[in-house]
């Protein structure tokens, strides 16, 4: 059952960091369109998040909240990817390009899950996260195969996103523990090769080879830039311990 | 001749007018006019809200203001193809906007300087602007009316999301009590001057009038939405900064303070604690955006020529 | 004794705030020795917060990391200027040039305060500000003297950033309260439109005309851009409550 | 040759080589080399600690962290100075670091993730440059060793300033005193690995060596760090991540457990948690002041200009 809920804890850091991202992009986007799309996107993912958190949060008797605004930065379980700052539009689409393809088989595998709750959030989860990949698998396509400057920036963002690809598809130690509740990370990798290398020889992009060396977002170590990304999530929870809202 | 004749027709007897009849050039421009400053609102008026989006303070919080903000989103692009049905392009106005000849509501030229904003905007803000709007879903203009019943929807539920924010806050923490409180004191006014200066001061009320593009005078509806205020602060129990507030048994309508238009005028010039900053903001992502703008519609060229050519 | 330390937290306001906003330079700036020197300015302004601060929460039993650390946004009485973000280095010298102008009238008149802690503490940092004045005004000069783009650019941070003007001389109950104490914000209004004129002049800049309708921060009414900068600044302290560092 | 001579002479009396001494080439570049790679350096290490300058937890602690970053710009500045007079110039040197040709040291590649890491740089990073440096004050190029004279005095108090912060952590909350373990947890192997590859594998220490640029080989300098931090760290009540440390009576100096190498060379080849960023920081803030620096120039030239019309 601990297990379970680390393991829902991950996927839920991975949801909420990124809704989190993308959140400010709303106001801000390059046409009212994608304001609503980003925001759409934001929206889903905060819903995964809750529905994760909350169910994580049951085995130690904490809600969502208590999870969001209460831990420090060592104890979310996030991936490196989630936290990137946004970057220019290109940028963003490029994380949320590799977010979408893994989260999609993520959860498509899931479903399965012999934890029933895990199989009911992915379940819906999958729905929304299919439209993700379609609409980020667009802008790939529509910037890299726009004017030169476009196609300049999305290659630019692949090839800075692309080192945190390596890290979603480790095993560790829980993975195994969770055993048929959850998903083996590594098992994904293929499809999610091919699916990817498939878009991208579509949008006339190599994929960018940069492996990344380190990671460590399961285990609590994080970029620079998530404490900032903290920081300002948490400020109200912390300036007031113990309002409600 | 028969297109005027036809117009007031329809006019007299408080019907609608639909993009394809024909209309005076005057009741087209105040259209335009009155439409896209309420699309370039919704726009603008995301701004201020979507500044607390990354700081809400708890989960559920933060997923209904995104979905508010982006509502707004969906608005602001309702409105805008409202408008685009009497002749002028989303592009002219976004132009007109950026370049600072199109108006927006003065309201979002004041600062969020506290979570307790968010719900003051939704309860006075929305408010103020549903109390503007119910009536215009009687408008003259087919689709102005036809968006107007949509977007009344939505902002009364964003009402009461925003009540519901100071509800909790004026019954929890004395800090957060005050932080409700202190919200409500600043934004009274603001809410109060969205009605447009008195009716005697109202150069364009009597002809939107006449048109049936307005239906009540700006003091009138400022009163009833005094009138309302006044009632919900009860259950808030919060004070509103104005101590002349009163049912004014002879008028039949709610009594207020006087209203600083000199401030208001400032702000209307440019001169509010905001407006360079919400521009900015504006012109910055219209500007960062449009190597994307131009690489969708250089894509999308390429792919309508090269499907041409798989046609040919 | 309360209104000479309700004066003492303006002045450490604002020279902590502009503390924060330069300390961010540090690393970033348009060459090293831009580093060092906006480094020093910022050492500066934070020391002159620290005696500021000390000896005004000497009144309530506060210490200076009380004031700046546990303090919430409405509790902070600096004026809006020194809060706006830095933007590009044209904007940074055009806030640099207001502030610094401002403080060193005020500071050389504060050495003559009726309060021997008050007029101690301008003493010392008046001679600094002096510097930082200079750094300022040469930097005016070079990039309103130097490319038509360092023109263009010199012109938008000074049309930016003179609407925060109007805030630092108005007067209001504390300071006739404050009496001999303190120096009357507005009495040096005349000095500073001569003096900043006349570097302008010699720019060949015009002085910009826009005033502004509000202001607030003496108040604790501030921008949208403070609650970052204190979510940012604080969070160690807020989330380590009672720690000592 | 007479240079020849006169260079091996002062090399063997162990004296000094300035700048207007003739010097063989090898020499000269490897000296430009190991000196520029240690100003740069001292500029990309700026970004780890600068990271913390917004948030260090007091104003003291803030000021001092604000003065030690601000320290090492001028460290900056000082070495490339030096190097300057070996007859390389600073955009040339700057242009390498950016091209990526030019190394600095690999430790600042790795995220201070918590203000424990400031202590723990103050005293493992800062502790391992100075082991490294003070030898250098006796190097045998003039203008290197006076530089290092100056450096070296600054670096001690930089690195007593990181003791003091982890000090007081590790007396401190329990929490603190967890964040103080983790951060020495993190920098210990860095550090070690700070002096280079074991001798065996490393190519250049018997040249430098030999010219009096080197004094001690790295394994012998890494033993003499370790028995530094197993002292002190009886003082901090923290721990060593490295069972494996003891004082070696046969070999009289301090024996460590392994250290990977393999990690240390993909952090070298780019491939580190933050060199993308490190670099891309640098280069942004090079792109960025591109303006301001030609703004000077701009200026500087129209001045002198003005200045030769007066005075002819």
């Amino acid at each position: 059952r601990e297990a379970v809920a680390e393991y829902a804890l991950r996927l839920g850091d991975d949801a909420l960091i990124l809704a989190q991202r993308l959140g400010h992009w709303i106001s801000r986007g390059p046409e009212l369109e994608e304001d609503v799309a980003l925001g759409n996107i934001a929206l889903d993912q905060l819903g995964h998040a809750r529905s994760f958190l909350t169910y994580a949060g049951a085995a130690w008797g904490k809600s969502e909240d208590d999870l969001a605004y209460y831990r420090r930065e060592p104890e979310f379980r996030s991936a490196h990817l989630f936290e990137q700052p946004n970057g220019d539009f290109a940028v963003t689409i490029a994380r949320q390009f590799i977010a979408a393809s893994y989260q999609y088989l993520l959860y498509r595998e899931l479903t399965r899950s012999s934890d029933p709750m895990l199989a009911a959030i992915a379940g819906k989860a999958v729905k929304e996260v299919d439209y993700h990949l379609d609409h980020s698998t667009q802008w790939v396509l529509r910037l890299a195969g726009g004017t030169e400057e476009s196609n300049r920036r999305m290659i630019a963002g692949l090839e800075l996103m692309w080192p945190f690809v390596g890290e979603l598809f480790e095993d560790d130690p829980l993975i195994a523990e969770v055993g048929d509740a959850g998903v083996v990370p590594s098992s994904l990798k293929e499809e999610f090769d091919r699916a990817t290398a498939a878009v991208l020889a579509e949008a006339g992009v190599e994929v960018p080879a940069h492996p990344m060396a380190t990671g460590g977002g399961r285990h609590g170590r994080h970029s620079e830039h998530l404490g900032y990304l903290l920081a300002e999530m948490q400020v109200l929870a912390r300036e007031y311990p113990g309002a409600s809202w | 001749d028969a297109g005027q004749a036809n117009f007031d027709a329809v006019i007299a007897k408080d019907s609608r007018i639909e993009p394809k009849d024909w209309m005076p050039a005057d009741y087209r421009h105040a259209l335009v006019r009155q439409m896209s400053q309420h699309a370039h609102s919704e726009i603008i008026g995301m701004q201020p809200e979507a500044n607390w989006i990354t700081r809400a303070p708890s989960l559920k919080r933060k997923a209904i203001l995104m979905a508010k903000v982006q509502d707004e989103a969906g608005h602001g692009l309702y409105l805008y193809s409202a408008t685009e049905t009497l002749g002028t392009t989303r592009d002219e106005m976004t132009e007109a906007l950026l370049a600072g000849k199109a108006r927006y509501s003065s309201i979002f030229n004041y600062p969020t300087v506290s979570w307790a904003d968010m719900g003051a905007i939704g309860w006075m803000v929305d408010g103020a602007a549903i109390t503007n709007q119910v009536p215009l879903c009687r408008a003259s203009y087919g689709p102005y009316a036809r968006a107007m019943v949509r977007i009344c929807k939505e902002e009364s539920f964003h009402q009461r999301q925003g009540f519901e924010i100071l509800l909790e806050l004026s019954h929890g923490t004395p800090g957060q009590k005050a932080m409700a409180q202190d919200a409500v004191n600043r934004w009274y006014a603001p809410s109060l001057m969205m009605f447009g200066p008195p009716d005697a001061d109202s150069p364009n009320t009597s002809k939107s009038m006449a048109w049936n593009i307005k239906r009540f005078g700006n003091d009138e509806l400022r009163s009833r939405f005094v009138g309302m205020l006044a009632e919900q602060v009860k259950v808030l129990e919060l004070e509103l900064p104005d101590p002349d507030i009163r049912f004014n048994e002879d008028t039949k309508s709610w009594d207020y303070g006087p209203l600083d238009w000199a401030e208001f005028k400032e702000v209307l010039a440019g001169r509010g604690p905001c407006n360079a900053q919400r521009m900015e903001r504006r012109r910055a992502a219209h500007d960062d955006g449009a190597w994307v703008r131009e690489a969708a519609a250089a894509y999308a060229a390429k792919q309508s020529a090269s499907n041409d050519r798989e046609a040919a």
